[in-house]
């Protein structure tokens, strides 16, 4: 029991401090430098402690201190609660969806069996589309408690947005779950043991179509209609400052991450190695009895990990700063009119394949 | 600014002083400006922001329109008697603390133009912290004045006591009006 | 319901609707600080829109005839900031035709090479703008970078980055520096190389394309009516190019094409200022091998004085140098227009001299003015994020339109 | 003789004017000064001459490239014909064929007391703002133009600044001090 909780709680301050003390600050040092080396910059890098600068990595803890120390202002006929609500119900759904994503397998740790994954849902796939799109309703209240015609037009864009994307994106996956024949995240995981068995083999027109969907659905450039800068100053945060501003652009980094791990989990083997299985790779280093066989190859599993969800995010940040921004009903047309049929042939083909034998089962 | 009687209580007192010095070097290094560009000097800000020179370099290069988000208000270009009243406007919607640069030589003082359209410096409207005459500065000289503000932001004491709204300039309703026909 | 009751049903009386006002601009991320838009929104839709311009009207005609004529360049370099040397150019050339005097060969070829080096820089950074509004950021950061390099060029022969001043009445403040012809041409090779990366980045960009074409359309009668001269005015098709038109400097002389769009959207805006480019570095490379040897003066003390050396060591020009600097030339009595090819349009002056020192009316046709008077005409019933990358390919230049 | 008389023969566009209003008083004076084209004619007929020039096959000036004012208060002596007519301003059009390629510039004296001439919007719906400016700038009123009112400067302004009269360094500050 003690050890149950004990390791509960691990996965859990792994999985937040991944994200919030690593993640999300990392992914903004990330972004500017990413755009800074796209456009042939230097980008920042005059940030000192005793002297040391570290390629710009300390840009990101002043931008903290100083937004912490900065003033927090509620324009006068805002909603006081909601207004100051906003931000953590952008920020909260982000973090939540994490759990029950498996950044690592299963392994025998002196005689406790540890499953990396703070919550095995049987319905892991659910919870997350369930539990992100509660982050519109953050996005909604901002624009509508701010008393700002720019923060409503942009609340009202980006209700519009999410909620759209929401269908295409929880359809996008259903050939997935057709194939692995599992709503949990962890069995996906668990049956692409195999390089061939990742789910980007056979399902690449999905990833695709979950791809979009999913940067869709965090307002990120080509799809930042609701904060276009050009057209809405700064869209549903307008009326932010200091530390509540800032919490929506972690929203975003989290889901940044949030997707790359998603995607990482469904396409690409999650923590599994191409051409060796977890208990191959536990075999290599002393059999399944030993704890250290077992320990090196958890850490080796979640480095996998997070080096597939880094190139993932290093895909969405090129995008970022390659396309140009679609026009709001550009980005509705293409949400109704191309993903979500596209995304229901697809399960139709899927099923048909499945039907016919063209598509192993799993 | 003056001694807030907080800081009169806590004087000298060694955390402040280096809470202080923390938050110096916060906000020396995270500038987020809302660039005011009116005329000619938007071109020369648009070289410093460029691969060039490189505003990025000192943490400054995130604009944000929003004057809520911004710490420093980038005055670029002339300001004509019309559009004062919406300097002095955007000036009372940022939030504390703020500073603002004033860019170029018609910002400074009215630089060439002496006539009945235009403001003879900012300054008569605004408080000012940095001045970088030119027309329009040579983006080195802009990057200078954004050096000697950093130096003068990392040196300012009693960090921590910034009141909400302090100072605002002209009618003091301007900062919280918001949404409608005045929002900006 | 009725047939009758049916057509008669207004949407926003039944159901209470009315239009969300807002106020776009002055200080507006896309207005570039200048304009204000009173917008009546429906929903996403532009209902009706009011164009404010003159939030940077610094008294340019006032304050010019408080100038003598030579004090009046610094002023003209504010116009449209980013084509400094080609307000020079066009207000030395009207001031030239009143007096008539012509310039030597070697100060046309120099004027219409800065003229059309000017014209590339803007048109880079109008089309940079445009592509940063529409959030492409990157593909305005290497039309920044090329502009950079143009200006350094420049920079190079006038000493200034941006307000050139570098045109006199009669004649130049210098000549070319030593090795033009060559930074010249190193420079276009790097510029064509961004030109290229740019058009990848964009022209075949479906969601650029998608927010460019068909949006905010008018047709050549239209255009001509609403007073669109450049490259809004060719792209509805209407080839009017003051350069080939009324040949002035030495345009004649030079092998260039107008392009034209087809449909005056802005997406032929777009085009025909990338096209533009191109053409205008044509026009550079050929002029640079025509480019004779010669004086860049007119010889006449009367309107250009003399050089330093000469001013310095001889008494008499030493007091004529004094009385130009102290009473200005004495531009004859008599009134002139004369209109050279802006990077917006044509850019007309029209001065009138009493025979002092001072003008007594110093008019600048402004190429954006009228072009922004037609953005209703434009963007009406249309959206707001239309707004944008019509007013960017318009290219109100805030300096030129409100002086 | 006078600084504008050239002595050259007349360009087709002129000799069409003259031919048109022959033994009218509308024409008050032509000339073809360093080139370009001029006209001045009685402000009342305005539009006359100007749907003329717009509308005549021959003639064709489908852009109007520019409307503007002169204050003449202390330079009538350069326009002997403002002495004349007691005309203290002058509206300046400028009109060109892109279709025939010409240009031609043409001015109506007004006098200082009652400073209104006929708005050309609806022949050209550029001149819209050209007319609100010289309106907001000189003071000239342009009757019929459908939106009247100041476009440079702002409404609180008092004065119209171009004019020779008024002092170059009067400010009218919304906010913030005088100087």
């Amino acid at each position: 029991m003690t050890a149950a909780l004990v390791e509960t709680a691990l996965k859990i301050a792994f999985v937040f401090g991944l994200n919030l003390s690593v993640f999300a600050p990392i992914l903004g040092w990330v972004e500017r430098k990413q755009s800074a080396v796209m456009q042939d910059r230097i980008g920042a890098n005059r940030a000192d402690i005793l002297g040391f600068t570290i390629i710009g990595l300390f840009h990101t803890m002043s931008d903290t201190i100083k937004l912490v120390f900065k003033e927090d202002f509620i324009p006068r006929g805002a909603d006081r609660i909601m207004h100051t609500a906003a931000p953590a119900l952008a920020l909260i759904p982000a973090l939540v969806a994490f759990t029950v994503i498996p950044f690592g397998g299963k392994y025998m740790l002196w005689g406790h069996q540890v499953n990396l994954v703070v919550a095995d849902l049987d319905v892991g796939v659910l919870f997350v589309f369930a539990i992100s799109s509660l982050a519109a309703y953050g996005v909604v209240l901002a624009g509508w408690s701010s008393n700002n015609n720019w923060s409503f037009l942009g609340g009202l864009r980006a209700a519009a947005q999410m909620f759209s994307y929401e269908v295409a994106m929880g359809l996008t996956i259903m050939g997935l779950v057709m194939y692995y024949q599992s709503l949990s995240l962890v069995t996906i995981v668990a049956k692409q043991d195999s390089l061939l068995h990742w789910g980007i083999v056979w399902h690449w027109p999905a990833f695709i179509l979950y791809f979009t969907c999913a940067i869709a659905e965090n307002k990120r450039t080509p799809f930042d209609a609701p904060e276009a800068e050009s057209e809405l100053v700064a869209g549903y945060f307008t009326e932010y400052s200091g530390m509540k501003f800032i919490m929506f652009w972690m929203a975003e980094f989290v889901e940044v991450v949030t997707i790359a791990a998603l995607c990482v989990v469904m396409f690409f083997g999650g923590h599994h190695l191409p051409f060796i299985t977890d208990a191959g790779l536990i075999d290599a280093f002393g059999g399944t009895g030993s704890a250290i066989a077992n320990l090196l190859a958890m850490a080796i599993h979640i480095v996998t990990f997070i080096l597939k969800v880094i190139v993932l995010i290093f895909f969405q940040m090129t995008i970022r700063w390659t396309l140009p921004r679609f026009r709001y009903d550009h980005v509705m047309a293409l949400g109704w009119k191309m993903v979500l049929p596209a995304s229901l042939i697809w399960i139709f083909i899927v099923a048909v394949a499945l039907l016919t034998g063209a598509m192993p089962r799993l | 600014m003056g001694m807030t009687p907080e800081e009169k209580a806590l004087g000298d007192s060694v955390i402040f002083t280096q809470l202080d010095k923390v938050i110096g070097w916060g906000r020396k290094y995270s500038f987020f400006l809302y660039p005011f560009i009116t005329a000619c000097c938007g071109m020369e800000f648009m070289s410093v922001a460029g691969p060039r020179y490189d505003l990025d370099r000192f943490g400054a290069a995130l604009p944000r329109f929003s004057p809520r988000q911004a710490d420093l208000l980038m005055v670029v270009g002339t300001i004509s008697h019309r559009q004062a009243p919406i300097l002095v406007k955007v000036y009372n919607q940022m939030t504390e603390p703020k500073w603002v640069f004033a860019f170029g030589a018609c910002t400074v003082s009215g630089g060439m133009y002496d006539n009945y359209a235009t403001v003879q410096g900012i300054d008569t409207l605004i408080p000012v912290d940095v001045y970088v005459p030119g027309c329009p500065p040579r983006p080195e000289m802009v990057l200078d004045g954004l050096i000697l503000l950093q130096e003068k932001v990392a040196a300012q004491k009693g960090q921590m006591s910034y009141a909400k709204g302090m100072a605002p300039v002209g009618e003091a309703d301007d900062r919280i009006i918001t949404g409608g026909e005045d929002s900006i | 319901m009725t047939e009758q009751a049916k057509r008669n049903y207004d949407f926003h009386k039944e159901h209470h609707t009315e239009l969300l006002t807002v106020n776009m601009g002055p200080s507006h991320p896309a207005t570039h600080g200048t304009v204000k838009f009173m917008l009546a929104l429906d929903g996403e839709t532009i209902e009706n829109i009011d164009v404010e311009v003159g939030y940077l009207h610094r008294g340019f005609e006032k304050e010019c005839e408080a100038q003598m004529w030579n004090g009046v360049f610094p002023y003209t370099d504010r116009l449209d900031y980013l084509t400094s040397v080609l307000n020079n150019v066009g207000y030395a050339m009207t001031v030239e035709k009143l007096i008539g005097i012509t310039t030597p060969e070697r100060c046309q070829y120099i004027r219409v090479i800065m003229s059309e080096l000017a014209r590339i820089g803007a048109h880079y950074t109008t089309l940079a703008a445009g592509a940063l509004e529409l959030g492409a950021l990157t593909a305005f950061i290497y039309f920044v970078e090329a502009r950079e390099m143009v200006w350094d060029l420049i920079e190079a022969t006038c000493g200034a980055r941006l307000t050139h001043n570098y045109v006199r009445i009669g004649g130049l403040t210098g000549d070319l520096p030593d090795g033009f012809a060559g930074n010249v041409k190193s420079v276009f090779a790097t510029c064509r190389k961004l030109w290229l990366d740019f058009d990848k980045l964009l022209t075949k960009n479906r969601i650029f394309l998608d927010r460019m074409r068909d949006v905010a359309a008018i047709s050549a009668a239209d255009a001509k009516a609403w007073g669109f001269t450049g490259p809004c005015l060719r792209a509805a098709g209407v080839p009017y190019d003051v350069r080939r038109a009324q040949p002035y400097l030495v345009y004649d002389r030079v092998d260039f094409e107008i392009p034209i769009g087809e449909t005056g959207d802005n997406y032929d805006r777009f085009q025909v200022r990338m096209e533009e480019l191109e053409q205008s570095m044509r026009i550079v490379e050929q002029c640079l091998t025509q480019i004779p040897d010669g004086p860049i003066n007119v010889n006449n003390p009367e309107w250009r004085q003399p050089s330093k050396d000469l001013s310095s060591t001889n008494i008499e020009y030493m007091i004529h140098h004094f009385k130009t600097v102290m009473e200005g030339v004495h531009v004859p009595v008599g009134e002139v227009y004369q209109a050279v090819e802006g990077a917006n349009g044509e850019l007309g002056y029209y001065i009138v001299s009493n025979g002092s020192g001072h003008p007594v009316k110093m008019r600048v046709r402004p190429p954006c003015f009228p072009i922004t008077s037609a953005l209703p005409l434009l963007i009406k019933g249309r959206l707001i994020a239309d707004l944008i990358p019509t007013f960017d390919m318009l290219n109100l230049i805030g300096g030129e339109c409100d002086r | 003789m006078n600084w504008w008389e050239t002595g050259g023969a007349d360009s087709p566009v002129m000799a069409r004017m003259k031919e048109r209003f022959a033994g009218t008083s509308t024409l008050i004076l032509t000339h073809a000064f360093k080139g370009d084209d001029t006209i001045v004619i009685q402000p009342a007929d305005v539009s006359l001459v100007l749907g003329f020039l717009k509308c005549d096959p021959a003639l064709a000036f489908d852009i109007l490239m520019d409307v503007t004012a002169v204050d003449y208060l202390n330079d009538a002596q350069i326009h002997p014909y403002l002495l004349t007519m007691g005309a203290r301003f002058e509206v300046v059009y400028h009109l060109y064929s892109e279709e025939k390629n010409h240009r031609i510039r043409v001015k109506a004296p007004l006098k200082a007391e009652e400073p209104d001439i006929n708005s050309v919007v609806s022949l050209w719906p550029s001149a819209d703002w050209f007319e609100r400016e010289a309106w907001d700038l000189y003071g000239i009123v342009f009757r019929g133009h459908p939106n009247l009112k100041r476009i440079l400067l702002y409404e609180k302004f008092v004065g119209h600044p171009l004019r020779k009269d008024y002092p170059k360094t009067k400010r009218q500050p919304l906010i913030g001090p005088v100087n």
